[in-house]
């Protein structure tokens, strides 16, 4: 019964995932069509100076990229490219959007990796012990930076951290250096203040969730039962409270890796000039580039709903209540 | 008193309440929890009837159901000769006013954000009954008759003991002068000797009002100071309905049997206790045949197989039970 | 009195909240003897959980403490001993059963893993050795097709199941002393009948010293040897339990049985204590139970009274007997 | 609608009015966490601020390239001049005035008069995009609780694509196509940020329907208006509270990470827009991007005390 119920819901929910993606993507798609300014603008503004017929030019390049067409045309020509794995090509950048996000994503992924591990790892870590010792005074420092961390605009603590470690102390650079080689000690090193401005948001909100997890599981009753068998706190803690605190932070920290990637991320990349996802899209809303809006919309889409799916499936896993509801 | 008790104040007919069970990828119907499942008995005016089941029995459903609290599934409700089950919004309005609800909680069947006097006054309000100044009085006299101080209207719930509460909620049941009173578990969540001031209070008024109540329990000794007649329920139905003093003396059910066995007391020590195997099996579930054979101690071989109907076999005792065909 | 295995006396212990310190439990007195079951009684609030708790020291701290006291076990004082000590005493000596099986199970462990943890924390057996005991234990304690229940998840047990697999937690490393906490109360009738029945078959067969805490007295009437009656934090009579029933002599205990809707008897009205129970940050003055009782002299409302032995073994703490 | 509107508003104030007695016994529950009450005074004075203080400071928008990046009273800055005549560059302290006594910006505007006018946009934005998002998600919320059936599985299904999609790039998406207005900025943070709202008072409207006192009002014949309006609204309005408490940082933040971004409404001062100019003069003049920085992270951070502090008070099982 267990593993026919876990593929019917997994079913359920990729059938769920594919509906949403379609409704975001169809959103994007209307609002950024229903803008009057064209891709073509941007050409026109250099081809001006050749002394070429703009209406001409103009007309030539969107019958090239299909932009006379009726917009439900080009919405089905969209969709049916979509079908065939085509995320079409890139106005702006004069080349596949597939190629463009190849190049791309690792910067992104990489800055959002290390900020979430850093984050987790340490957030958890002080949630537990502040949890553990509540009412002492460490926890109440603890809990204050925690609000100081999550009140703090993310934009602004990178541009302090530059201000402080690059203009007056010289240690890191002021921008991200894209010559570096990925697995190099220089390129983590250039990711330091990054991987700062982004986690320490979700630091300090882990640390909230954590603790108040662990404290909420605490009080319940099994942790008496597993005193009285005369367990060491140590095993109280670290096995039976922490696993039941656990499970809702699962879901926090899945729902944060899907949702920062346009939140700070995106930020963090402007701020550092990081070339990943966050500004390639930035860039090509500007330049009304839509295919690659249009692509890395998808994406991240596609990666919340993933997240989403994970996080779900690891809690059906880890708490065995919702396994056979 | 036996003249007054030969009016029938509610009659109920072949009473159901299924809940639809689904599962699977496109929440196909499995079955039905049948709740209730073919409830057929009556209340008299001024009569106390007691319906003692344990958990999952569908007792409670039962009292639901009777004001329409919970729609039925099939059966009919006879109040003073009209159905219940086809009356309209604006019948069932007026018929609510006749039968009123006394919560096993006192906690949450008050509101927190409302003073106790709003709540007590609710009903009149609700029925546009008197106008402002009389309806202040008539708070005050409903308080002063369970036991409250008239100047306590203006505390909030919170401000309550758990047995104060209970008063309120009997108040507010009072104050449209119902006939019928359904009390679902009205003590089991106070502390002992808070149980008899109410249970005290619940016999004065029922004498005072002339008011009939149905009394459900789980928990027999409650059901034998208060109750006329008592019903035995397992599993969605009544397995046996008898005059309190006849089936106090002589239980025919064997289930009957082992719950008046199971009720701790000073004398028994325990002493010849009838002990029932297992636990109360699942509703959605039930065993063939008659539900209780799993666990009768006195089953024979036609129990697992054919279902035993209600039937009369001394005078007003019923009991369904294949050991009396 | 050498035939007792715990002691405890003038035990205190206090929560200090933001709202006020609660005296949960201030000055309790008695002792547990070989083989036999003791009650303590009393309603909610009275202090008999935390009671049960400070023998182990396993109520939450902060806000509580232990302010004076002590608990004799063994030569030692379980309140002053250090937790090393302590957590080799837990669930090898003493061992607790708690009241809400649903919650005191932990939902995430199957009931294999959380039975088997105890016993290899406390003998040295191998994961083997230890199942087979759990198995044993579980059979013991009456759950049919014992094997299969302990790769259950505490959900998909019934709540009468979930007390069964509690207590049999609680037998694993057969302990000297079990101290249960109103283990009856979240069951159904017929599930109690059966769960009292296990209670009194351990009696016979084990002949392990009890602790059980309740507030049925129907319930002490029917399992008990003798009874702590507790009102208000401090235990106000203390007696065998057919003194208790038959002879009560403080107004509590008296009220307390004869507004107990018995069984057997019918009709009339019951009788009742008025009031409710006291708010536990402002206890009265004097003797806790005086504006309730129906006894009250001018004396309960300015001293509290002290321990008045009735016969050997029957104390009471009422003004009424000094 | 508006109507309705209307009603609902008269309702609540109504029963507010009422309960007099309940606010006071939250509020002495809030009283008790001093973090939340230290929140609340700087919101206070924020609002006094935005409401009187622009008539003490000068004008935010006088540019006067005379007296530009002068530093602040706290912070002496050196200057680098380069001299035409001689070729040279010379090093000179230059001291704040008590005129600019938070400095002046690269086009000689005043600081402090900048930052107060600063906070009246920055709470508006706060408060207005928080009220509509509220609005639409109680209402969304309550609905889809109460009419249950296919209309909640609508709702809900549109409130997941919502939720799931990229929020910052849908906010930089509206606010590049409908043109770089405080209003549109408002207006799309609001529209798209009702999704948690609808979430949390769908799930606690759902789980007070069944709550004994409303199945009580019920049995005494009480018609479904009466059971939104008298017990299920005022029974959410703290978690209505907590949560706009909640969401007007994130909102405070979010606009200002939109000017910072270089979508900001360049006509208002608002600290965003104060920030992303003194992004570009970092070097020379730090505290045109340090000070309202720290005026954007004191107001979250205020909101974020009191909010923690509400939702403690407001919590029926939290013993403070």
């Amino acid at each position: 019964m267990g593993k026919s119920w876990l593929r019917n819901y997994v079913i359920k929910r990729l059938i769920y995932s594919v509906i949403i993606a379609w409704g975001i993507l169809t959103i994007t798609f209307i609002l950024i069509r229903v803008n009057p300014s064209s891709p073509a603008d941007e050409y026109l503004a250099n081809l001006a100076a050749t002394g070429q017929d703009p209406v001409q030019v103009k007309a030539a390049i969107e019958a090239r990229y299909g932009l006379d067409k009726p917009i439900y045309e080009q919405y089905i020509d969209y969709m049916g490219n979509l079908l065939q794995g085509n995320l079409g090509w890139s106005f702006s950048t004069s080349m596949p959007v597939t190629e463009l996000i190849k190049k791309h994503w690792i910067y992104s992924f990489q800055l959002i990796l290390l900020s979430s591990l850093f984050a987790a790892f340490l957030g958890i870590l002080i949630g537990i012990y502040s949890a553990v010792k509540q009412y002492t005074k460490t926890d109440y420092a603890f809990t204050f930076f925690s609000f100081i961390g999550i009140s703090i605009p993310n934009f602004w603590l990178g541009v302090m951290l530059i201000l402080v470690f690059s203009v007056q102390l010289g240690i890191f650079k002021t921008y991200y250096d894209t010559t570096l080689s990925l697995f190099s000690i220089d390129n983590l090193k250039a990711l330091v203040l990054p991987v700062m401005t982004l986690g320490t948001g979700m630091l300090a909100g882990y640390v909230r969730y954590t603790r108040s997890n662990m404290l909420d599981n605490l009080r319940k009753t099994f942790v008496t039962t597993a005193r009285a068998k005369g367990l060491p706190e140590r095993t109280v803690i670290g096995k039976h409270v922490f696993r039941n605190a656990m499970l809702p932070l699962i879901t926090i920290i899945m729902f944060d890796l899907g949702s920062i990637v346009f939140g700070g991320a995106y930020i963090t990349e402007i701020v550092f000039n990081i070339p990943g996802l966050g500004q390639i899209s930035f860039n090509a809303i500007f330049a009304n580039d839509y295919p690659v809006v249009m692509a890395v919309t998808l994406i991240v889409t596609f990666m919340v709903l993933l997240v989403n799916l994970i996080s779900d499936i690891t809690y059906t896993y880890l708490d065995p209540r919702i396994r056979y509801d | 008193m036996k003249n007054e008790l030969n009016h029938k104040l509610i009659q109920i007919k072949n009473l159901k309440k299924y809940y639809p069970v689904t599962a699977g990828l496109f929440s196909r119907h499995i079955g039905d929890i049948k709740a209730v499942d073919g409830v057929t008995f009556d209340i008299s005016e001024r009569e106390i009837i007691g319906l003692v089941g344990e958990s999952g029995c569908g007792k409670s459903t039962l009292g639901k159901t009777i004001p329409r609290l919970e729609e039925p599934t099939s059966g009919e409700i006879l109040y003073r000769g009209t159905d219940i089950t086809k009356l309209d919004k604006k019948g069932l309005r007026e018929l609510r006013g006749e039968i009123q609800i006394i919560f096993q909680d006192p906690d949450a069947s008050l509101d927190p954000r409302m003073t106790v006097g709003d709540s007590i006054c609710e009903p009149l309000v609700i029925h546009n009954i008197d106008n402002e100044k009389k309806r202040m009085d008539r708070v005050a006299e409903l308080m002063e008759q369970v036991g409250l101080e008239a100047r306590q209207a203006d505390l909030y719930p919170h401000e309550f003991s758990g047995g104060q509460k209970q008063r309120i909620g009997i108040a507010r049941a009072l104050a449209l002068n119902p006939k019928l009173i359904i009390a679902d578990e009205p003590v089991s969540a106070l502390d002992v000797s808070i149980q008899a001031q109410i249970l005290n209070l619940m016999m004065d008024i029922q004498e005072k009002f002339g008011l009939a109540y149905l009394l459900i329990a789980h928990d027999l000794s409650v059901i034998r100071h208060m109750a006329h007649r008592v019903a035995i329920m397992y599993l969605g139905k009544i397995v046996e309905l008898a005059n309190k003093q006849e089936l106090f003396e002589n239980p025919l059910h064997p289930y009957t049997e082992a719950l008046l066995s199971a009720v701790p007391s000073f004398k028994s020590k325990g002493k010849g206790r009838i002990l029932l195997r297992g636990d109360v099996p699942s509703p959605l579930n039930p065993p063939s045949g008659c539900h209780f054979h799993p666990r009768c101690h006195r089953v024979l071989h036609i129990c697992s197989k054919e279902e035993p109907l209600l039937t009369e076999m001394a005078q007003d005792h019923f009991v369904a039970c294949h050991l009396y065909r | 009195m050498n035939n007792a295995v715990l002691k405890v006396s003038n035990l205190k212990t206090y929560f200090f909240t933001g709202r006020g310190t609660v005296k949960a439990v201030d000055g309790v007195d008695f002792e547990l003897r070989r083989g036999e079951c003791l009650c303590l009684v009393g309603e909610s609030g009275c202090g008999k959980t935390v009671t049960a708790l400070s023998i182990l020291r396993l109520f939450d701290s902060p806000p509580g403490k232990i302010v004076d006291g002590r608990v004799s076990y063994d030569g030692l004082d379980l309140v002053k001993c250090p937790s090393k000590r302590l957590r080799q005493i837990r669930g090898k000596d003493i061992a607790m059963v708690f009241q809400e099986a649903q919650s005191a199970l932990n939902p995430v462990f199957t009931i294999g893993d959380q039975i088997t943890e105890q016993i290899k924390l406390h003998i040295p057996v191998g994961y083997a050795r230890a199942k087979d005991r759990a198995i044993t234990l579980l059979s013991e304690v009456g759950i049919p097709s014992a094997e299969s229940v302990m790769s259950y998840n505490p959900h998909q047990l019934s709540g009468g199941m979930k007390q069964r697999v509690l207590i049999a937690m609680g037998l694993s490393c057969d302990p000297k002393i079990l101290i249960a906490d109103e283990p009856t109360t979240a069951v159904d009738v017929t599930i109690k009948a059966q769960i009292l029945d296990i209670f009194r078959e351990l009696k016979t067969s084990r002949q392990m010293s009890t602790i059980f805490i309740t507030h049925d007295l129907a319930v002490v009437a029917e399992i008990g040897d003798r009874a702590v009656v507790m009102y208000g934090g401090k235990d106000v009579e203390t007696a065998p339990v057919s003194e208790i029933i038959g002879n009560a002599k403080h107004p509590y205990t008296s009220g307390l049985i004869a507004c107990l809707p018995d069984i057997a008897k019918s009709t009339g009205r019951l009788t009742s204590i008025p009031g409710a129970t006291p708010n536990p940050l402002e206890m009265p003055q004097g003797c806790a139970f005086h504006p309730r009782c129906p006894k009250a002299m001018e004396v309960c409302s300015q001293q509290e009274p002290t321990e008045t032995t009735i016969s050997k073994e029957h104390k009471v703490n009422c003004h009424l007997y000094t | 609608m508006i109507k309705r509107l209307q009603d609902i508003i008269k309702k609540i104030s109504q029963h507010l009015r009422l309960n007099t007695r309940l606010i006071n016994y939250y509020w002495q529950r809030t009283r008790r966490n001093k973090l939340a009450v230290a929140g609340l005074a700087f919101i206070i004075f924020l609002v006094a601020l935005g409401i009187i203080g622009p008539l003490f400071t000068l004008d935010p928008t006088e540019v006067n390239f005379e007296e530009r990046d002068m530093p602040p009273v706290y912070l002496p800055s050196e200057q680098f001049t380069y001299d035409i005549q001689t070729g040279q560059y010379t090093t000179k302290e230059i001291r704040g005035t008590w005129k600019h006594a938070l400095g002046t910006d690269s086009k000689g505007r005043d600081m402090l008069a900048m930052l107060v006018s600063g906070a009246r946009i920055s709470l508006l934005v706060g408060l207005i995009a928080t009220g509509i998002a509220i609005i639409l998600g109680t209402i969304i919320g309550v609905l889809s609780a109460y009419l249950g059936g296919w209309a909640d599985n609508a709702l809900m299904r549109f409130t997941d694509v919502m939720m799931t999609f990229p929020f910052f790039l849908l906010l930089v998406l509206i606010v590049f196509i409908f043109g770089r207005s405080l209003a549109i900025i408002v207006l799309a943070i609001g529209l798209t940020g009702w999704t948690g709202a609808a979430r949390l008072l769908r799930s606690e409207s759902l789980s007070l329907r069944t709550r004994e006192f409303i199945v009580a009002t019920k049995a005494l014949g009480a018609s479904d208006n009466r059971v939104i309006f008298r017990h299920l609204i005022p029974n959410v309005i703290s978690l209505i509270i907590v949560i706009a408490t909640l969401s007007i940082p994130s909102v405070i933040l979010a606009e200002a990470a939109l000017s910072f971004i270089g979508l900001g409404d360049t006509t208002k001062t608002s600290w965003g827009i104060i920030l992303e100019s003194g992004q570009n003069t970092l070097e020379t003049s730090p505290w045109v991007a340090v000070e309202p920085g720290i005026m954007i992270f004191l107001t979250v951070l205020a909101f974020n005390f009191l909010g923690d502090g509400l939702r403690d008070a407001f919590d029926p099982k939290s013993n403070i």
